[in-house]
């Protein structure tokens, strides 16, 4: 399982790769950020096409393990985050730094090319918006914010 | 039983068209570019792109992909995960 | 202090450089392999020339600090450590992830290269040697083992 | 008070020498090489390398700079931190 809705827990991920053969350990992870093109961001919430999303993840892990002679953990949050909170992480481990840094590198590139994950963020003005790369600003309109009561 | 092909909706194009899957009634097989032709066709469909991100069964698909009956079309908007 | 002789938390260093505007870490960890050139290593030992070594460190992470916009934290163990304990770690907080991992690969290895560190190797089979890339087969020979009674 | 260059050794090049560290008397300045010269005439010394990795006062140093009495000169066996 690569998605979870429970909090990220890095060392957990760093366990999993750990070997005394592989020196080398390199981790990503992405925390929530306060702000996104300008605006201050509150909170955001990941939604996914969840069996597609696992098995984008897991053809990705494969063929990491298939380019690189390393072992990779990744794990990739879904459901409403604050910010600060990790929203993914990459562990590598290797036993060469080089082969570690492009393998996760290469392994978070992908993910965010061809898993099929979405965002939408809540600002601290209260609006929403659904995050997306493609369109100018960044994001395109949600539906009213959950949170008007 | 009714032949059909699901359609699975995500993020903004499910709230642009209020609904999270659709069974579209297909006797025969047709294209995604026809699949997706009929959503647009639909109230609020109007906003969805001619040619979204596309999945069947899971694996990304073009427009000029044959779908049958029992299959399952997802419509993907930009990707944002990570 | 980038140079400590305790064991090394990759947590605290995470901790030290996150912040809500910085939303990729990277984390390189290098930890003590069981194998150098072929030989099963038991433990080993760092040294270092420590004043010079802690300038190095210094300089190395202000001058990332002028190239990327990111928070770097910097830590190098020595004295005894064995199989699997770490032996370097290095995290970088950016706000966009290319720049993390840039800054975070060109720290540990300019670490590699211009820190004046040094590690003397125990193998399985109760010899010694001091590690030197320059050397043919990686090592040269080292005085008489300290386990030796 | 004695005229001396310290001169400080490390890892492998202190076994060598069996020292971590060594006062050279010198009046004058000097070379860096000429320094080395000189360890290398010590018992245990003809292995050091005739160009090794060299430091001054924290710095490193070619060959062919120039020390006087007080400076600190470290020799430093290839690097193999990390």
């Amino acid at each position: 399982m690569y998605l979870t809705h429970d909090p990220i827990d890095v060392g957990s991920l760093a366990h999993a790769v750990h070997s005394p053969a592989r020196g080398g350990l390199v981790i990503f992870a992405g925390q929530v950020r306060d702000h996104h093109e300008g605006r201050a961001v509150r909170r955001l919430e990941y939604s996914a096409y969840p069996a597609m999303a696992e098995a984008e993840c897991r053809a990705i892990v494969d063929e990491a393990a298939t380019r690189w002679p390393v072992a990779v953990a990744l794990r990739h949050r879904l459901g409403v985050l604050e910010v600060g909170e990790l929203a993914v992480a990459v562990a590598v481990a290797g036993a060469h730094r080089g082969e570690a840094f492009q393998a996760c590198r290469w392994i978070i590139d992908e993910v965010k090319r061809r898993v099929p994950i979405w965002k939408r963020e809540s600002y601290a003005d209260g609006s929403e918006a659904w995050v997306d790369p493609t369109a100018p600003g960044g994001t395109m309109p949600a539906a009213a914010p959950e949170s008007s009561t | 039983m009714t032949a059909s092909i699901s359609v699975l909706l995500f993020a903004r194009y499910a709230e642009l068209l209020g609904a999270e899957r659709l069974e579209l009634a297909a006797s025969a097989p047709l294209t995604v570019g026809a699949v997706i032709e009929r959503l647009r066709s639909l109230p609020g469909g109007a906003q969805l792109p001619a040619a979204p991100l596309c999945a069947v069964n899971l694996r990304q698909a073009r427009l000029a992909d044959i779908v049958a009956p029992g299959d399952e079309v997802a419509l993907l908007p930009p990707l944002a995960g990570g």
